[in-house]
Protein backbone atom coordinates (compact mmCIF):
# COMPACT_ATOMS: atom_id res chain seq x y z
CA UNK A 1 0.00 0.00 0.00
CA UNK A 2 1.05 3.44 -1.10
CA UNK A 3 0.31 7.10 -1.03
CA UNK A 4 -3.06 7.98 -1.32
CA UNK A 5 -2.48 8.78 -5.20
CA UNK A 6 -2.41 5.03 -5.78
CA UNK A 7 -5.34 3.44 -4.35
CA UNK A 8 -7.94 5.31 -6.29
CA UNK A 9 -8.75 5.57 -9.99
CA UNK A 10 -11.34 8.12 -11.14
CA UNK A 11 -12.23 8.74 -14.47
CA UNK A 12 -15.22 10.38 -16.18
CA UNK A 13 -14.81 9.19 -20.09
CA UNK A 14 -16.36 10.31 -23.42
CA UNK A 15 -17.42 7.06 -24.60
CA UNK A 16 -17.03 9.07 -28.26
CA UNK A 17 -13.32 8.61 -27.69
CA UNK A 18 -13.10 5.51 -25.75
CA UNK A 19 -14.93 3.13 -23.77
CA UNK A 20 -14.99 1.85 -20.48
CA UNK A 21 -12.57 -1.04 -19.37
CA UNK A 22 -13.77 -3.45 -17.19
CA UNK A 23 -10.87 -5.57 -17.75
CA UNK A 24 -8.34 -2.68 -16.60
CA UNK A 25 -10.49 -1.89 -13.37
CA UNK A 26 -9.55 -5.39 -12.35
CA UNK A 27 -6.21 -5.05 -12.93
CA UNK A 28 -5.82 -1.68 -11.22
CA UNK A 29 -7.42 -3.05 -8.21
CA UNK A 30 -5.90 -5.93 -7.62
CA UNK A 31 -2.75 -6.62 -4.93
CA UNK A 32 -0.95 -9.22 -3.70
CA UNK A 33 -2.46 -8.56 -0.49
CA UNK A 34 -5.96 -8.41 -1.41
CA UNK A 35 -7.62 -11.83 -1.91
CA UNK A 36 -11.15 -10.66 -2.78
CA UNK A 37 -12.31 -8.11 -5.66
CA UNK A 38 -15.88 -6.85 -5.90
CA UNK A 39 -16.97 -5.54 -9.39
CA UNK A 40 -20.32 -4.25 -10.64
CA UNK A 41 -21.05 -3.11 -14.24
CA UNK A 42 -23.73 -0.60 -15.31
CA UNK A 43 -24.65 -0.85 -19.17
CA UNK A 44 -27.47 0.68 -21.27
CA UNK A 45 -30.81 -1.98 -21.36
CA UNK A 46 -32.72 -1.89 -23.93
CA UNK A 47 -36.10 -1.25 -22.00
CA UNK A 48 -37.15 1.13 -19.41
CA UNK A 49 -40.27 1.54 -17.76
CA UNK A 50 -41.86 -0.48 -20.27
CA UNK A 51 -40.30 1.86 -23.55
CA UNK A 52 -38.08 0.40 -25.72
CA UNK A 53 -35.19 2.45 -25.50
CA UNK A 54 -32.47 3.34 -28.37
CA UNK A 55 -30.38 5.11 -26.27
CA UNK A 56 -29.04 6.91 -23.61
CA UNK A 57 -26.97 10.02 -23.62
CA UNK A 58 -24.93 11.07 -19.99
CA UNK A 59 -24.06 15.19 -19.56
CA UNK A 60 -21.99 15.49 -16.28
CA UNK A 61 -20.25 18.33 -14.59
CA UNK A 62 -16.87 16.59 -14.59
CA UNK A 63 -15.02 18.39 -11.88
CA UNK A 64 -17.63 18.06 -9.49
CA UNK A 65 -18.05 14.37 -10.25
CA UNK A 66 -14.49 13.38 -10.08
CA UNK A 67 -14.52 15.21 -7.01
CA UNK A 68 -17.33 13.32 -5.60
CA UNK A 69 -16.16 10.05 -7.00
CA UNK A 70 -12.72 11.02 -4.43
CA UNK A 71 -15.16 11.50 -1.70
CA UNK A 72 -17.51 8.30 -1.72
CA UNK A 73 -13.91 6.70 -1.75
CA UNK A 74 -12.77 8.51 0.89
CA UNK A 75 -16.12 7.20 3.00
CA UNK A 76 -15.00 3.79 2.03
CA UNK A 77 -11.61 4.20 3.51
CA UNK A 78 -12.50 5.20 6.45
CA UNK A 79 -15.35 2.47 6.76
CA UNK A 80 -13.33 -0.58 5.21
CA UNK A 81 -9.81 0.72 6.12
CA UNK A 82 -6.93 1.45 4.37
CA UNK A 83 -6.25 -1.73 3.23
CA UNK A 84 -8.19 -0.93 -0.22
CA UNK A 85 -8.29 -0.17 -3.83
CA UNK A 86 -11.42 1.73 -5.25
CA UNK A 87 -11.68 2.38 -9.32
CA UNK A 88 -15.19 4.46 -10.23
CA UNK A 89 -15.61 5.21 -13.85
CA UNK A 90 -18.72 6.49 -15.34
CA UNK A 91 -19.22 7.11 -19.44
CA UNK A 92 -20.11 10.77 -20.58
CA UNK A 93 -22.28 10.87 -24.32
CA UNK A 94 -24.22 8.93 -26.29
CA UNK A 95 -24.10 5.24 -25.40
CA UNK A 96 -25.67 2.62 -26.99
CA UNK A 97 -27.78 -0.55 -25.77
CA UNK A 98 -25.04 -2.26 -24.11
CA UNK A 99 -22.45 -0.33 -23.91
CA UNK A 100 -20.96 0.33 -20.22
CA UNK A 101 -21.87 3.47 -18.53
CA UNK A 102 -20.51 2.84 -15.25
CA UNK A 103 -17.76 0.46 -13.64
CA UNK A 104 -16.87 0.06 -9.60
CA UNK A 105 -14.43 -2.34 -8.50
CA UNK A 106 -13.03 -2.72 -5.16
CA UNK A 107 -10.02 -4.71 -4.14
CA UNK A 108 -9.81 -5.51 -0.33
CA UNK A 109 -7.77 -8.82 1.32
CA UNK A 110 -11.35 -10.23 1.71
CA UNK A 111 -14.26 -10.80 -0.15
CA UNK A 112 -16.65 -9.37 2.30
CA UNK A 113 -15.51 -5.56 2.53
CA UNK A 114 -14.97 -6.02 -1.29
CA UNK A 115 -18.81 -6.93 -1.79
CA UNK A 116 -20.23 -3.96 1.03
CA UNK A 117 -17.59 -1.37 -0.57
CA UNK A 118 -18.66 -2.02 -4.09
CA UNK A 119 -22.40 -1.93 -3.04
CA UNK A 120 -21.65 1.35 -0.84
CA UNK A 121 -19.68 3.08 -3.53
CA UNK A 122 -21.83 2.39 -6.55
CA UNK A 123 -25.29 3.64 -4.64
CA UNK A 124 -23.38 6.94 -3.88
CA UNK A 125 -22.70 7.54 -7.39
CA UNK A 126 -26.24 6.99 -8.33
CA UNK A 127 -27.24 8.99 -5.75
CA UNK A 128 -25.06 11.44 -5.71
CA UNK A 129 -23.13 12.34 -8.92
CA UNK A 130 -23.87 14.95 -10.71
CA UNK A 131 -24.32 12.71 -13.74
CA UNK A 132 -27.54 12.97 -15.48
CA UNK A 133 -29.25 10.43 -17.95
CA UNK A 134 -31.46 11.25 -21.21
CA UNK A 135 -33.16 8.18 -22.61
CA UNK A 136 -33.78 7.93 -25.91
CA UNK A 137 -36.58 5.82 -27.14
CA UNK A 138 -37.60 4.04 -30.16
CA UNK A 139 -40.75 6.32 -31.56
CA UNK A 140 -38.09 9.34 -31.64
CA UNK A 141 -38.65 10.71 -28.56
CA UNK A 142 -36.22 11.46 -25.42
CA UNK A 143 -36.63 12.51 -22.17
CA UNK A 144 -34.27 13.33 -18.95
CA UNK A 145 -34.66 10.61 -16.11
CA UNK A 146 -36.20 10.70 -12.90
CA UNK A 147 -33.20 12.06 -10.52
CA UNK A 148 -31.98 12.32 -7.06
CA UNK A 149 -32.47 15.52 -5.60
CA UNK A 150 -29.04 17.32 -4.34
CA UNK A 151 -31.09 19.33 -2.37
CA UNK A 152 -29.97 19.16 1.27
CA UNK A 153 -27.44 16.88 0.83
CA UNK A 154 -25.03 19.81 1.71
CA UNK A 155 -27.08 19.63 5.61
CA UNK A 156 -27.19 15.66 5.37
CA UNK A 157 -23.26 15.40 4.97
CA UNK A 158 -22.26 18.40 7.62
CA UNK A 159 -24.16 16.47 10.53
CA UNK A 160 -23.67 12.63 8.93
CA UNK B 1 -21.90 41.63 -10.12
CA UNK B 2 -21.70 38.81 -12.69
CA UNK B 3 -21.72 35.48 -11.87
CA UNK B 4 -22.12 32.59 -14.34
CA UNK B 5 -24.14 29.83 -14.11
CA UNK B 6 -23.64 26.60 -15.57
CA UNK B 7 -26.37 24.64 -17.00
CA UNK B 8 -26.89 20.71 -16.55
CA UNK B 9 -29.72 18.16 -17.38
CA UNK B 10 -33.02 19.38 -18.55
CA UNK B 11 -31.57 23.21 -17.26
CA UNK B 12 -29.08 22.46 -20.65
CA UNK B 13 -32.11 21.51 -23.04
CA UNK B 14 -32.64 25.95 -22.69
CA UNK B 15 -29.74 27.14 -23.76
CA UNK B 16 -27.17 25.48 -26.01
CA UNK B 17 -24.41 27.24 -24.50
CA UNK B 18 -24.42 25.98 -21.14
CA UNK B 19 -23.80 28.78 -19.39
CA UNK B 20 -25.90 32.21 -18.56
CA UNK B 21 -25.09 35.11 -17.35
CA UNK B 22 -26.84 36.67 -13.91
CA UNK B 23 -26.33 39.87 -12.44
CA UNK B 24 -26.41 39.80 -8.58
CA UNK B 25 -25.65 41.93 -5.74
CA UNK B 26 -22.07 41.94 -3.86
CA UNK B 27 -23.00 40.41 -1.21
CA UNK B 28 -25.45 37.59 -2.82
CA UNK B 29 -25.77 33.99 -1.26
CA UNK B 30 -26.38 30.72 -3.29
CA UNK B 31 -29.92 31.44 -2.28
CA UNK B 32 -30.27 34.63 -4.22
CA UNK B 33 -28.49 33.03 -7.19
CA UNK B 34 -31.52 30.46 -7.22
CA UNK B 35 -33.96 33.46 -7.44
CA UNK B 36 -32.25 35.96 -9.72
CA UNK B 37 -32.08 32.48 -11.96
CA UNK B 38 -35.83 31.86 -11.16
CA UNK B 39 -36.34 35.72 -12.69
CA UNK B 40 -34.39 35.02 -15.44
CA UNK B 41 -35.52 31.42 -16.79
CA UNK B 42 -39.30 33.01 -16.30
CA UNK B 43 -37.75 36.13 -18.95
CA UNK B 44 -35.64 34.55 -21.02
CA UNK B 45 -37.58 30.65 -21.73
CA UNK B 46 -41.67 31.22 -20.35
CA UNK B 47 -43.23 27.69 -20.12
CA UNK B 48 -40.50 26.53 -21.15
CA UNK B 49 -38.76 26.77 -17.65
CA UNK B 50 -39.96 24.96 -15.19
CA UNK B 51 -39.52 26.35 -11.37
CA UNK B 52 -40.84 22.95 -10.10
CA UNK B 53 -37.03 21.41 -11.12
CA UNK B 54 -35.66 24.48 -9.98
CA UNK B 55 -37.37 24.41 -6.43
CA UNK B 56 -35.45 20.71 -6.37
CA UNK B 57 -32.14 21.70 -7.56
CA UNK B 58 -28.83 21.98 -5.84
CA UNK B 59 -26.19 24.81 -6.94
CA UNK B 60 -22.32 23.66 -6.77
CA UNK B 61 -18.78 24.68 -6.96
CA UNK B 62 -16.59 22.49 -8.94
CA UNK B 63 -15.45 21.29 -5.52
CA UNK B 64 -18.74 20.54 -3.74
CA UNK B 65 -22.10 21.40 -3.66
CA UNK B 66 -23.45 24.63 -1.71
CA UNK B 67 -25.38 25.79 1.01
CA UNK B 68 -28.11 28.03 0.29
CA UNK B 69 -26.84 30.43 2.67
CA UNK B 70 -22.95 30.32 1.14
CA UNK B 71 -22.03 34.17 -0.13
CA UNK B 72 -20.99 33.28 -3.49
CA UNK B 73 -18.39 36.25 -4.22
CA UNK B 74 -14.94 35.10 -5.59
CA UNK B 75 -16.75 32.04 -6.66
CA UNK B 76 -17.10 33.64 -10.08
CA UNK B 77 -19.04 30.40 -11.48
CA UNK B 78 -21.29 28.09 -10.22
CA UNK B 79 -23.69 24.89 -11.40
CA UNK B 80 -27.19 24.23 -11.24
CA UNK B 81 -28.17 20.72 -10.68
CA UNK B 82 -31.12 19.15 -11.16
CA UNK B 83 -32.12 15.60 -9.72
CA UNK B 84 -29.35 13.31 -10.63
CA UNK B 85 -29.30 9.90 -12.24
CA UNK B 86 -26.30 8.39 -13.21
CA UNK B 87 -25.35 5.04 -13.45
CA UNK C 1 -33.81 -15.36 -22.91
CA UNK C 2 -33.49 -18.91 -24.32
CA UNK C 3 -33.34 -22.03 -22.70
CA UNK C 4 -31.74 -23.72 -19.69
CA UNK C 5 -28.10 -24.17 -21.29
CA UNK C 6 -27.77 -20.59 -22.31
CA UNK C 7 -28.24 -18.94 -18.71
CA UNK C 8 -25.62 -20.32 -17.21
CA UNK C 9 -21.91 -21.16 -17.96
CA UNK C 10 -19.44 -23.33 -15.00
CA UNK C 11 -16.36 -24.09 -15.26
CA UNK C 12 -13.41 -26.16 -13.41
CA UNK C 13 -10.06 -24.84 -15.32
CA UNK C 14 -6.87 -26.47 -15.33
CA UNK C 15 -4.75 -23.37 -15.01
CA UNK C 16 -1.66 -24.95 -16.40
CA UNK C 17 -3.70 -25.02 -19.67
CA UNK C 18 -5.18 -21.48 -19.18
CA UNK C 19 -6.28 -19.40 -16.67
CA UNK C 20 -9.56 -18.28 -15.67
CA UNK C 21 -10.86 -15.09 -17.40
CA UNK C 22 -12.67 -12.52 -15.82
CA UNK C 23 -13.49 -10.50 -18.91
CA UNK C 24 -15.26 -13.40 -20.55
CA UNK C 25 -17.29 -13.82 -17.71
CA UNK C 26 -18.47 -10.39 -17.79
CA UNK C 27 -19.43 -10.97 -21.58
CA UNK C 28 -21.53 -14.15 -20.56
CA UNK C 29 -23.65 -12.46 -18.35
CA UNK C 30 -24.33 -9.53 -20.41
CA UNK C 31 -27.31 -9.09 -22.17
CA UNK C 32 -29.27 -6.40 -24.22
CA UNK C 33 -32.45 -6.65 -21.61
CA UNK C 34 -29.60 -6.11 -18.14
CA UNK C 35 -28.58 -3.36 -16.66
CA UNK C 36 -26.52 -5.03 -13.99
CA UNK C 37 -23.73 -6.89 -13.58
CA UNK C 38 -22.02 -8.15 -10.20
CA UNK C 39 -18.57 -9.92 -10.48
CA UNK C 40 -17.06 -11.56 -7.75
CA UNK C 41 -12.95 -12.55 -9.05
CA UNK C 42 -10.89 -14.36 -6.01
CA UNK C 43 -7.22 -14.17 -5.93
CA UNK C 44 -4.14 -16.03 -4.56
CA UNK C 45 -3.65 -13.14 -1.83
CA UNK C 46 0.18 -13.49 -0.26
CA UNK C 47 -0.35 -13.64 3.42
CA UNK C 48 -3.05 -15.76 5.64
CA UNK C 49 -3.22 -16.02 9.02
CA UNK C 50 0.33 -14.07 9.48
CA UNK C 51 2.05 -16.50 7.48
CA UNK C 52 3.64 -15.51 3.96
CA UNK C 53 2.10 -17.36 1.04
CA UNK C 54 4.24 -18.65 -2.15
CA UNK C 55 1.17 -19.79 -3.76
CA UNK C 56 -1.77 -22.52 -2.91
CA UNK C 57 -2.87 -25.89 -4.88
CA UNK C 58 -6.04 -26.46 -5.24
CA UNK C 59 -7.28 -30.33 -5.75
CA UNK C 60 -10.95 -30.80 -7.04
CA UNK C 61 -14.04 -33.62 -7.87
CA UNK C 62 -14.67 -31.76 -10.40
CA UNK C 63 -18.18 -33.73 -11.71
CA UNK C 64 -19.64 -33.01 -8.65
CA UNK C 65 -18.31 -29.19 -8.35
CA UNK C 66 -19.86 -29.11 -11.75
CA UNK C 67 -22.91 -30.47 -10.46
CA UNK C 68 -22.71 -27.98 -7.06
CA UNK C 69 -22.20 -24.98 -9.30
CA UNK C 70 -25.26 -26.29 -11.34
CA UNK C 71 -27.59 -26.75 -8.24
CA UNK C 72 -25.89 -23.17 -6.85
CA UNK C 73 -27.16 -21.23 -10.09
CA UNK C 74 -30.61 -22.86 -10.08
CA UNK C 75 -31.46 -21.66 -6.69
CA UNK C 76 -30.67 -18.41 -7.03
CA UNK C 77 -32.49 -18.83 -10.29
CA UNK C 78 -35.42 -19.56 -8.72
CA UNK C 79 -34.81 -16.94 -5.99
CA UNK C 80 -34.44 -13.64 -8.38
CA UNK C 81 -35.98 -15.14 -10.89
CA UNK C 82 -35.38 -16.63 -14.72
CA UNK C 83 -34.05 -13.40 -16.16
CA UNK C 84 -30.40 -14.06 -14.81
CA UNK C 85 -27.20 -15.16 -16.25
CA UNK C 86 -24.24 -16.90 -14.19
CA UNK C 87 -20.59 -17.56 -14.82
CA UNK C 88 -19.05 -19.54 -12.23
CA UNK C 89 -15.25 -20.87 -12.63
CA UNK C 90 -13.12 -22.20 -10.72
CA UNK C 91 -8.84 -23.09 -10.42
CA UNK C 92 -7.23 -26.66 -10.62
CA UNK C 93 -3.40 -27.05 -9.72
CA UNK C 94 -1.03 -24.62 -8.72
CA UNK C 95 -1.69 -21.41 -8.81
CA UNK C 96 1.09 -18.59 -7.92
CA UNK C 97 0.05 -15.56 -5.89
CA UNK C 98 -2.09 -12.86 -7.68
CA UNK C 99 -3.25 -16.07 -9.50
CA UNK C 100 -7.48 -15.78 -9.74
CA UNK C 101 -8.72 -18.67 -7.69
CA UNK C 102 -12.57 -18.23 -8.51
CA UNK C 103 -14.98 -15.98 -10.72
CA UNK C 104 -18.36 -15.52 -10.00
CA UNK C 105 -20.35 -13.03 -12.43
CA UNK C 106 -23.95 -12.35 -12.49
CA UNK C 107 -26.04 -10.60 -14.73
CA UNK C 108 -29.66 -9.04 -13.95
CA UNK C 109 -31.99 -6.45 -15.24
CA UNK C 110 -31.52 -4.26 -11.86
CA UNK C 111 -28.19 -4.31 -10.02
CA UNK C 112 -30.42 -5.35 -6.63
CA UNK C 113 -30.38 -8.56 -7.52
CA UNK C 114 -27.09 -8.78 -9.31
CA UNK C 115 -25.37 -8.19 -6.19
CA UNK C 116 -27.70 -10.38 -3.85
CA UNK C 117 -26.96 -13.50 -6.27
CA UNK C 118 -23.20 -12.97 -6.59
CA UNK C 119 -23.52 -13.07 -3.26
CA UNK C 120 -25.26 -15.79 -2.54
CA UNK C 121 -23.33 -17.76 -5.68
CA UNK C 122 -19.80 -16.92 -4.04
CA UNK C 123 -20.20 -18.04 -0.79
CA UNK C 124 -22.37 -21.47 -1.76
CA UNK C 125 -19.53 -22.53 -3.83
CA UNK C 126 -17.29 -21.92 -1.11
CA UNK C 127 -19.13 -23.38 1.47
CA UNK C 128 -20.37 -26.85 -0.51
CA UNK C 129 -18.05 -27.11 -3.32
CA UNK C 130 -16.55 -30.25 -3.44
CA UNK C 131 -12.87 -28.09 -3.68
CA UNK C 132 -9.84 -28.32 -1.15
CA UNK C 133 -7.05 -25.84 -0.99
CA UNK C 134 -3.62 -25.91 -0.04
CA UNK C 135 -1.57 -23.29 1.26
CA UNK C 136 2.43 -23.26 0.25
CA UNK C 137 4.57 -21.05 2.64
CA UNK C 138 7.78 -19.50 2.18
CA UNK C 139 9.41 -22.02 4.57
CA UNK C 140 8.90 -24.80 1.95
CA UNK C 141 5.99 -25.76 4.32
CA UNK C 142 2.32 -26.54 2.90
CA UNK C 143 -1.12 -27.13 4.51
CA UNK C 144 -4.81 -28.24 3.81
CA UNK C 145 -7.07 -25.35 4.58
CA UNK C 146 -9.53 -25.65 7.60
CA UNK C 147 -12.44 -25.86 5.49
CA UNK C 148 -16.65 -26.20 5.94
CA UNK C 149 -17.63 -29.65 6.84
CA UNK C 150 -20.31 -31.14 4.40
CA UNK C 151 -21.67 -33.79 6.98
CA UNK C 152 -25.15 -33.22 7.07
CA UNK C 153 -25.01 -31.55 4.10
CA UNK C 154 -28.07 -33.72 2.53
CA UNK C 155 -30.25 -33.32 5.40
CA UNK C 156 -30.08 -29.26 5.26
CA UNK C 157 -30.89 -29.88 1.94
CA UNK C 158 -33.62 -32.19 2.23
CA UNK C 159 -35.27 -29.98 5.02
CA UNK C 160 -34.30 -26.36 3.33
CA UNK D 1 -18.67 -56.54 -3.12
CA UNK D 2 -15.98 -54.31 -4.13
CA UNK D 3 -16.13 -50.31 -4.00
CA UNK D 4 -13.73 -47.57 -5.07
CA UNK D 5 -13.45 -44.77 -2.71
CA UNK D 6 -11.80 -41.79 -4.63
CA UNK D 7 -9.76 -39.57 -1.98
CA UNK D 8 -9.40 -35.83 -1.96
CA UNK D 9 -7.43 -32.98 0.06
CA UNK D 10 -5.45 -34.29 3.28
CA UNK D 11 -6.86 -37.65 2.28
CA UNK D 12 -5.63 -38.07 -1.46
CA UNK D 13 -1.70 -37.67 0.30
CA UNK D 14 -1.91 -40.90 1.97
CA UNK D 15 -2.25 -42.25 -1.53
CA UNK D 16 -1.06 -40.96 -4.56
CA UNK D 17 -3.79 -42.66 -6.80
CA UNK D 18 -6.18 -41.09 -5.44
CA UNK D 19 -8.20 -44.40 -4.98
CA UNK D 20 -8.46 -47.22 -2.86
CA UNK D 21 -10.66 -50.31 -3.38
CA UNK D 22 -13.20 -51.23 -0.57
CA UNK D 23 -14.72 -54.41 0.63
CA UNK D 24 -17.94 -53.89 1.60
CA UNK D 25 -21.07 -56.50 2.53
CA UNK D 26 -23.64 -56.39 -0.78
CA UNK D 27 -26.24 -54.13 1.58
CA UNK D 28 -23.65 -51.80 2.69
CA UNK D 29 -25.00 -48.34 2.95
CA UNK D 30 -22.52 -44.87 3.23
CA UNK D 31 -22.18 -45.50 6.70
CA UNK D 32 -20.60 -49.20 6.43
CA UNK D 33 -18.28 -47.65 3.88
CA UNK D 34 -16.94 -45.07 6.53
CA UNK D 35 -16.88 -47.92 8.86
CA UNK D 36 -14.52 -49.72 6.23
CA UNK D 37 -12.79 -47.11 4.74
CA UNK D 38 -11.72 -45.88 9.45
CA UNK D 39 -10.35 -49.97 9.43
CA UNK D 40 -8.52 -49.67 6.03
CA UNK D 41 -6.64 -46.02 6.73
CA UNK D 42 -5.29 -47.60 10.12
CA UNK D 43 -4.46 -50.70 8.85
CA UNK D 44 -2.29 -49.02 5.65
CA UNK D 45 -1.18 -45.23 7.02
CA UNK D 46 -0.97 -45.98 11.01
CA UNK D 47 -0.95 -42.88 12.02
CA UNK D 48 -1.17 -40.92 9.22
CA UNK D 49 -4.80 -41.22 9.29
CA UNK D 50 -6.66 -39.03 11.02
CA UNK D 51 -10.08 -40.68 12.28
CA UNK D 52 -11.29 -37.41 13.63
CA UNK D 53 -10.85 -35.80 9.99
CA UNK D 54 -12.69 -38.81 8.43
CA UNK D 55 -15.32 -37.89 11.14
CA UNK D 56 -16.16 -34.79 9.69
CA UNK D 57 -15.99 -35.59 6.02
CA UNK D 58 -19.09 -36.53 3.38
CA UNK D 59 -19.59 -39.38 1.53
CA UNK D 60 -20.68 -38.47 -2.71
CA UNK D 61 -21.50 -39.55 -6.08
CA UNK D 62 -20.27 -37.61 -8.91
CA UNK D 63 -23.98 -36.41 -9.05
CA UNK D 64 -24.26 -35.65 -5.24
CA UNK D 65 -23.59 -35.87 -1.47
CA UNK D 66 -24.69 -38.41 0.29
CA UNK D 67 -26.76 -39.77 3.87
CA UNK D 68 -25.02 -42.20 5.55
CA UNK D 69 -28.25 -44.13 5.28
CA UNK D 70 -28.17 -44.27 1.33
CA UNK D 71 -27.13 -48.47 0.08
CA UNK D 72 -24.06 -48.12 -2.00
CA UNK D 73 -24.68 -51.34 -4.55
CA UNK D 74 -24.72 -50.24 -7.95
CA UNK D 75 -22.93 -46.58 -7.06
CA UNK D 76 -19.45 -48.43 -8.01
CA UNK D 77 -17.41 -45.70 -7.15
CA UNK D 78 -17.36 -42.65 -3.93
CA UNK D 79 -15.88 -40.37 -2.88
CA UNK D 80 -14.71 -39.09 0.48
CA UNK D 81 -14.78 -34.88 1.19
CA UNK D 82 -12.80 -33.65 4.10
CA UNK D 83 -14.01 -29.98 4.77
CA UNK D 84 -14.18 -28.09 1.54
CA UNK D 85 -12.00 -24.61 0.80
CA UNK D 86 -12.42 -24.02 -2.55
CA UNK D 87 -12.51 -19.69 -3.70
Amino acid sequence: MHADIVWRELDVRDIAREPLDAAAALDFVSDPAFGGIAMFVGRVRDLNHGRAVTGVSYDIFAPLALATFAAICEEARAKWGPRLRVHVSHAHGRLDIGDIAVVVAVGTPHRDEAFQACRHVIEAVKHRAPIWKREHYADGDSVWSQGCSLCGRDEAEATA
Amino acid sequence: MKIDLRLFGAFRDLDPSGVVRLDVADDATVASVREAFAAFGLRAWGERFQPGLLAVSAFASEREVLHDRTPVAGLGELAVLPPVSGG
